[in-house]
């Protein structure tokens, strides 16, 4: 007896690509009345090449940009038709926090009920490893060049997107590691349950653009919230943060950056001031 | 008595929509303005989304439809602009959403009157367009394109356009049906296609690789190609059920008509006036009015200008580099053609400027010189020429 | 003859599974259920997914009470022999071999 | 046809409802079995500028669709625009003025027919507005009634209880004694 | 040897662009990415904006170019489509901005292969339009691009078209001129025209009321016709200095010829080897290739089709309910000539489906019943019919 | 001698429309080196009818919803000139809140030395009083309509776009009531003077809009802060907000929205509502 | 003949001071300088901007030290009447009157 | 021309470098005076996934830009496609097939001229990629040389030295080892 997983395999994403992982399992919480709508990126392309498809629910990609206003009216149809059923937007960090900004905060401000899901795989990847928003500070990508004009990679902070969506009111924010699989499963439940627009900011290792050993995706994930890169909290309506997870012991951030390739050219300087950066956070995020 | 705007508004509410994405737009806002009163109010049971901007609107409008919600929506301008990308893609999905245009110039620079730039910029996307003459038409159209964009055999969203201010604020007596004939007319029920659906779970937006792509593509080739059949059909019921006449093409004075001007939209009327008064003047001219632009009414326009002299084709639009789209059609359609006449364009009106008697006496001034002589292919008439010129001139 | 559906619907839900991926592996992971003590953890982080929860009493076990718990079993029409199952073991019970073909 | 249309253009200032006017004549006018046709010129400039609206009646449909730019009489809602704007511009030869002010149609020397009326005044009197920001488009309305003829106060008050947005009583009161008081510089 | 995305890269590197605002897009990402590199490398000395969207990535441009900069942007289809409201500003407020395009097919179906369907939807945008036909083109076109639309008398904005994959993918020899060449031949410094200046505080992006707009439209107009002899200018001078030749129609094969292809970009090279092989076998066809498809070369298409009987124009587009957008302006231009030839479309190569030797033998045999015969008007090649007919067919 | 104000009368706006004194005294804060990007709305629309503007500085309007990103490039180019000066957006808060949330989101994002002034007047106004983002729950606008089906008008809370910027740790934000003009000036020199991306959320009084008496635009903004509805706050870098001006005495909404007729409609339940609102976030708020 | 420049661009900055806006308003504002303390709000808050500063001496004034400050001046061309400066002022300093053209 | 161009397929797997490998053959017959190009087809899957590549070479400028139909040669990066891709297809008739294998040519039973390499083995031995991500697009262009002959192995570890992203000599000397190892199954 194979299980019923809602996502089927056969879809065309890398050898170790993490993203699968996470909407087979939000997809399993949310149950079979599931209406996904999923922004152009990696987990589109490779899932929905006609004739073929790995959604075994209703399944909508519309463009890249525009996500959380396709699941507004697909919501509000179901409004006027009186239908039940869950809303779940997919969309990758650059379809989130770049291109999809808009649409997303909109859906927010106007109280859609709608569960948001970024899954962040720190570039756009679907098209070659670039820049997006959400890629943080010292990585390299395609279009944040290492070089001798330029050491460092990427020169912004990654932008605090769950803080921006938070700052909305929105009914429900929390950040979610697949690694951290309590965690995780709690929160998805919980999203499931709250009514409005909700929003969860999922870290998946990229192997192809993270440079990374296709069988540590997770192993790198589990560091990336042990080292206190990624912290795992969740508010609602823009209450207070919550720590779901505060690391006894917090490993350095370079053994995170060590399992990829994409930080492998920065000196120790930078390395200590990205720890200082990630410090600071839990310094001012301490109870 | 209605303005343009409450014609689009009354025909949604007639057409019972489900759903009403928006953002607003001058010239068009009075029809979310006025959808939202009636909701309001009460009278009519659909979902308002105030988006964030066109680009969404027209996004939720596909949700919408996609879930199998009747929608409508209104925009214009810049507006239609921002949803260039979306238009293709909701015609891609084939899914019959209307959309009454409030057809404004394009910035830069920016500017709210009237002229048709928006939609013909948005020609190839795969929509249905029909140009309104009159509040009236305004209102009929829009529900007729529920009708045959709804219809199984086409399944393509359409626009409807009204210019900007001279229809959309312009107030003049309009018949409006009753609730019942058009229940009747258009179907309560939700249109025929396959929508979003958890016991029957479908992938709507693959990817289409070239071994598919280019057949999708013919496909909605053929659903034009449907749309040109079904619109004879339902223009036709139109008739007969509210005996108001409606055809792809108009054509007045054209039996023995050497000079024919071809008009889309408010300036047919003014069009009618001046050749009624030079026809007085024994001035052979006809008049043929383009309702339905696409798809393109190619072998009706190419029976109604066989024997004709010279066809001056009113643009209220430019395309830079090349000239009028209207007249770029209406030429490429005389193509092959024995006895095709001359092909003239005319640019006018463009940003409001307003079309009179006096532009139609300088179109027919260079129509009739075309009779005998060669003119210039591409003539801007009202405009300023010299104090361009002498910036631009080289 | 292709088909081509209105609007490229697809209307055949999860018919990716014609595609067998199992083709682009070079490494595979071997379940040692001698080792394995049945914890999940592969099948939860397999993305394809291609590991599935089977009836454990036919396979063997490193303590009996273990035996009737569901096992993990690999579906190598699509296990992409990604690796990220051998690594997360808690238990190395996963070995992981060059393919041959 | 171009005999028998009978155009008028509306001065007024953004947000005094000149456009209104011009929509309420049209409907009047429409009650009474024409056809008719009302539109503004849409500026840019917001409350207070000057603003222009029009109406076209006719026996027969009307199909022109340009500005007014010969119109058979011209409404002025607001006395300061003569000083600002050239409302005869265009006036036909025969063409009427109608005018909102206290004054008498001699005191103006425009070489056409005059009519004027108060209907700050009687706006006012009947609650429209404020002194501030009396609404006066009704009243003007049954002074164009009775000073142009072409549509009957009736159809004036009729047009102004389906469409005036408030107060529609108060409306059409005002537009009747406007009627009444309306003072025609040619009829003496 | 380098791919075509990198041709356009070494070009903006060449024309030392000021700022490059971006965002990504397949198959255009491998210009950014080369420019990233460059400026990492300190080999250029360029502002790299990595925008949230093409819409702003053209924004910025705006921006950036009002401030006097060189501007080079790349991106596609979505990406394109996505620009559409602004890239009518950026004409309208005459901004010599240049961008290198990757031409791919519009959604939906999502497709990243090539497609004329991007540009073509941009033909009325007010920008000039460069198809190349191989990665040296693409890199000249650029090159030219900037001297063309910084001329005074232009002063509009340019987009350069490279077939996606076909070109921007594949590498092969591409001659790169020297820096100081190009220095010399595009000038260092920067475009005249007026720019956001606090001694001089002047305002862009008026309003343009229906008293002014439609001037400013005719000077757009007048601009495009300059350019017209700009570009027959630049291009000399370019020949002129760097040897290889440029026209805004090429004409190959043509003084005998009673066919004609009509081609534009990449497939022109497999036309070319077509028609030599068929020449072979005594078949009279010629190649016209449009290089310069805004400003529509008209009069050139004229003279050279005088006498022609058939011309096959190869659409790697479809203007729905219309036609090809190409056939629509050939056939257009035909209007009123005597010997006018008959113009029949092809609609071929959309998403992605090659172009090969096998298209053009069916576009051939089509071509030549026209020479005898009635033809459709609108031909689909190489698509599977009858997959799709069984479900749009009436 | 006249004032030499960097704006200059003949414009169009609505007697009584308070943004031109919102324009006219940032302008004079800044400075002649300044240039200005307005987005559509009515403040660019009125000042700017071609021949004629108001602006005595380098002005420039694109479209609605890009300003911040046209103001992106002109910083990109001024810093590959090496040329000083200041680069100001103007935009309502439909062209911020709504439809320009994504251009300013990427602008803060890259950090760009840009100060967005975000003018509030609750509705976007330019085309006839149609909600926003920012339009307050209870208002009247021509798109949120008052009938026996919705007795309450708009029924979504205030976007809360200054807390959204902040999320992003733009450099400063601040919300500013000209009615409050010594805070407002302090503001608005800071924000001149703090480098990297900035933002002041202003509220001004549309007497059109809002269906006010023209000459009561000031009294309105004071009382829009004096009910507590308008709190004046300030923080740097997403940090901690502090509160600029704290009413000794707090006034009752009730008194803020008598002299609107926007809010006529509302019953005292709803108003009660809405002063629950006001009281906890200055709960929250407390120190 | 119009001036039609390229781009639209308007050049000369601020010339939209030929437009007298004055024209629009139904009620002046009228200043009683002998009330007039100087504060300047009426400058502050006039939206046109058309309330400028002169200098006061010859001007009245509520008391001696006063009348060297600066007086507010309400230029008529372009003040629209909007009531801002009478409803601001704090000693009620600005008469509100119906306009007599 | 169509006598004398010649036209290869490569077969690799997302991520093994194939599209590289075709750019360098061109690279290197470019070298040499010739003309060429080369291009992927570019599907959508990611690393693991079958992927497809061409090069072109002729004496004379290339026109045509179609895929590659009947390819000269088929060079298989990665022996595991044998099974799942149909490496053969449109091949010529006297074309060659390149494989990445320990096998030797008599192994297979396809019906054309099969050249042999274990680039896989001499591609870890120089240390390119690991054990589980060799890189052996440089090592196979060695056998391309050897077994085809239209570019001598000096033009393609030049060419290599140009292009290759990273570890050049290491990639050369790997090419130039797998041009001496190459077996070819004609030549016995
Ligand atoms: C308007 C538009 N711009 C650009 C693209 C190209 N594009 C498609 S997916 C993508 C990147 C997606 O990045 P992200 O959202 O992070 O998802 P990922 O690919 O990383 O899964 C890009 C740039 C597009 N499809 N549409
Ligand atoms: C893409 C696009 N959509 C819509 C419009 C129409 N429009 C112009 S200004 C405006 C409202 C502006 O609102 P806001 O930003 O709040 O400024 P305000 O008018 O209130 O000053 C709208 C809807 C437009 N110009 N462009
Ligand atoms: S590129 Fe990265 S995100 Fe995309 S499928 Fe591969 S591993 Fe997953
Ligand atoms: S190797 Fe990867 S794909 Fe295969 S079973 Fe393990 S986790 Fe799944
Ligand atoms: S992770 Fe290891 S121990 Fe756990 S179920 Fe899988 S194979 Fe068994
Ligand atoms: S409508 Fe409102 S914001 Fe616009 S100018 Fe008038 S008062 Fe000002
Ligand atoms: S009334 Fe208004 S416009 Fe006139 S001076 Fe006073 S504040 Fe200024
Ligand atoms: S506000 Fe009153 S007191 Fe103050 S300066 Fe103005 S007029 Fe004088
Ligand atoms: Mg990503
Ligand atoms: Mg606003």
């Amino acid at each position: 007896m194979k299980d019923e997983w809602l996502f089927a395999p056969g879809h065309g994403m890398c050898a170790g690509c993490v993203v699968p992982a996470l909407v087979k399992h939000i997809l399993a919480i949310a149950g079979k009345n599931t209406f996904v709508v999923n922004s152009t990126g990696c987990l589109e392309v490779a899932t929905t090449e006609y004739p073929r498809t790995s959604w075994k629910v209703p399944w909508v990609h519309v463009a890249f940009e525009n996500s959380a206003a396709v699941a507004s009216g697909i919501e509000a149809a179901m409004k006027k038709f009186g239908e039940e059923g869950n809303i779940i937007c997919f969309a990758g960090d650059g379809g989130t926090a770049d291109i999809g900004m808009q649409a997303l905060s909109g859906m927010v401000e106007r109280g859609h009920d709608v569960l948001y899901v970024m899954y962040d795989n720190e570039a756009y990847m679907n098209t070659g490893i670039q820049r997006s928003g959400a890629t943080p500070y010292g990585a390299w990508t395609t279009t944040s060049e290492v070089g001798k004009a330029n050491p460092i990679g990427n020169l912004r902070p990654k932008k605090p997107v769950a803080d921006i969506i938070a700052a909305h009111k929105a009914a429900y924010v929390a950040t979610v590691n697949l690694a951290f699989f309590q965690d995780f499963k709690k929160k998805v439940e919980k999203a499931m349950k709250v009514k409005g627009p909700r929003f969860l900011h999922a870290i998946v290792t990229c192997p192809t653009g993270w440079r990374a050993d296709p069988s540590k995706g997770i192993e790198i994930m589990r560091l990336a919230t042990e080292t206190g890169i990624f912290p795992l909290w969740e508010n609602e309506n823009g209450g207070k943060k919550r720590i779901t997870y505060r690391p006894k012991k917090f490993k350095p951030v370079k053994e995170y950056f060590k399992l990829q390739s994409r930080f492998r050219h920065l000196s120790d300087d930078i390395i200590e001031k990205i720890q200082e950066d990630v410090d600071r956070w839990w310094k001012e995020h301490s109870e | 008595m209605l303005r343009g705007n409450e014609s689009v508004a009354y025909a949604f509410k007639l057409a019972r929509i489900d759903v009403f994405p928006m953002f607003p737009i001058t010239p068009s806002t009075l029809v979310p303005e006025r959808i939202s009163k009636f909701i309001a109010d009460g009278e009519l049971d659909a979902e308002f989304i105030p988006l964030e901007s066109e680009h969404s609107a027209i996004s939720a409008a596909i949700g919408a439809s996609l879930k199998g919600a009747r929608v409508g929506t209104a925009t214009a301008s810049q507006g239609l602009a921002l949803m260039h990308e979306i238009l293709f893609i909701a015609s891609g999905m084939r899914l019959p959403i209307v959309m009454g245009i409030g057809n404004r110039a394009l910035s830069a620079p920016i500017n709210i009157w009237c002229d048709h730039q928006d939609t013909m910029a948005e020609r190839d996307a795969g929509w249905l367009q029909f140009y309104a003459e009159s509040n009236q038409e305004g209102l009929d159209l829009i529900l007729m394109a529920f009708k045959i964009s709804e219809d199984k055999r086409v399944l393509l969203p359409s626009m409807v356009g009204l210019d900007a201010f001279v229809l959309t604020h312009t107030m003049e007596p309009v018949d409006v049906p009753e609730q019942e004939e058009i229940d009747e007319f258009i179907g309560k029920k939700k249109p025929e296609y396959l929508t979003l659906d958890a016991n029957n779970p479908a992938t709507f937006g693959a990817f289409g690789s070239p071994s598919h792509y280019m057949e999708f593509k013919y496909a909605q080739y053929l659903a034009m190609k449907n749309a040109s059949v079904v619109i004879d059909e339902v223009f036709s019921e139109f008739t007969s059920k509210f005996g108001r006449k409606y055809s792809k093409i108009n054509e007045e004075m054209m039996d023995d008509a050497d000079i024919v001007f071809i008009t889309l939209g408010s300036c047919t009327g003014t069009a009618r006036e001046f050749i009624k008064m030079k026809r007085k003047e024994g001035k052979k001219i006809g008049l043929l009015k383009i309702t339905v632009f696409r798809p393109f009414p190619k072998e009706e326009i190419r029976k109604a200008l066989k024997g004709k002299k010279v066809v001056a084709v009113i643009d209220r639009n430019i395309s830079f580099g090349f000239g009028g789209a209207v007249y770029g059609e209406v030429a490429a359609a005389m193509n092959g053609m024995d006895e095709s006449p001359k092909i003239v364009d005319f640019i006018v009106g463009l940003g409001g400027r307003d079309i009179t008697f006096n532009t139609f006496e300088e179109v027919l001034s260079i129509a009739e010189k075309a009779m005998n002589e060669e003119v210039d292919e591409i003539n801007w008439i009202d405009v300023d020429k010299e104090a361009v010129e002498k910036e631009e001139i080289i | 003859m292709k088909e081509i559906t209105r609007g490229a619907v697809v209307k055949d839900a999860g018919n990716s599974v014609v595609n067998k991926t199992g083709s682009w592996r070079t490494f595979k992971p071997i379940i040692n259920y001698e080792k394995c003590i049945r914890c999940m953890i592969c099948w939860i982080y397999c993305p394809e997914p291609s590991i599935y929860k089977e009836d454990g009493k036919d396979y063997d076990a490193p303590k009996e009470p273990i035996k009737k718990l569901p096992v993990p079993v690999i579906d190598y029409d699509y296990c992409k022999g990604c690796g990220i199952c051998v690594n997360e073991c808690p238990v190395k019970a996963i070995d992981f071999v060059k393919e041959v073909k | 046809m171009r005999d028998i249309m009978y155009e008028v253009r509306f001065h007024g200032r953004g947000g005094q409802g000149a456009v209104t006017a011009a929509n309420i004549l049209a409907v009047a006018a429409f009650r009474e079995g024409n056809y008719s046709q009302s539109f503004p010129f849409f500026g840019v400039e917001r409350r207070g500028a000057p603003v222009r609206a029009f109406t076209r009646i006719d026996e027969k449909p009307i199909n022109i669709r340009m500005y007014v730019y010969n119109p058979d009489a011209v409404v002025v809602l607001d006395p300061s625009l003569l000083d600002v704007v050239n409302v005869t511009e265009g006036l036909k030869e025969d063409g009427i003025i109608i005018i909102n002010t206290s004054k008498k149609p001699d005191e103006f020397d425009f070489d056409y027919r005059i009519a004027t009326v108060d209907a700050t005044a009687i706006a006012l009197s009947h609650r429209l507005g404020s002194s501030a920001a009396p609404i006066v488009n009704t009243s003007i309305l049954g002074a164009y009634s009775k000073a142009v003829g072409n549509v009957s106060i009736d159809s004036v008050k009729q047009a102004i209880m389906e469409r005036a947005p408030a107060k529609k009583e108060e409306n059409a009161a005002a537009a009747f004694e406007a009627y009444e008081k309306t003072v025609l510089g040619w009829e003496k």
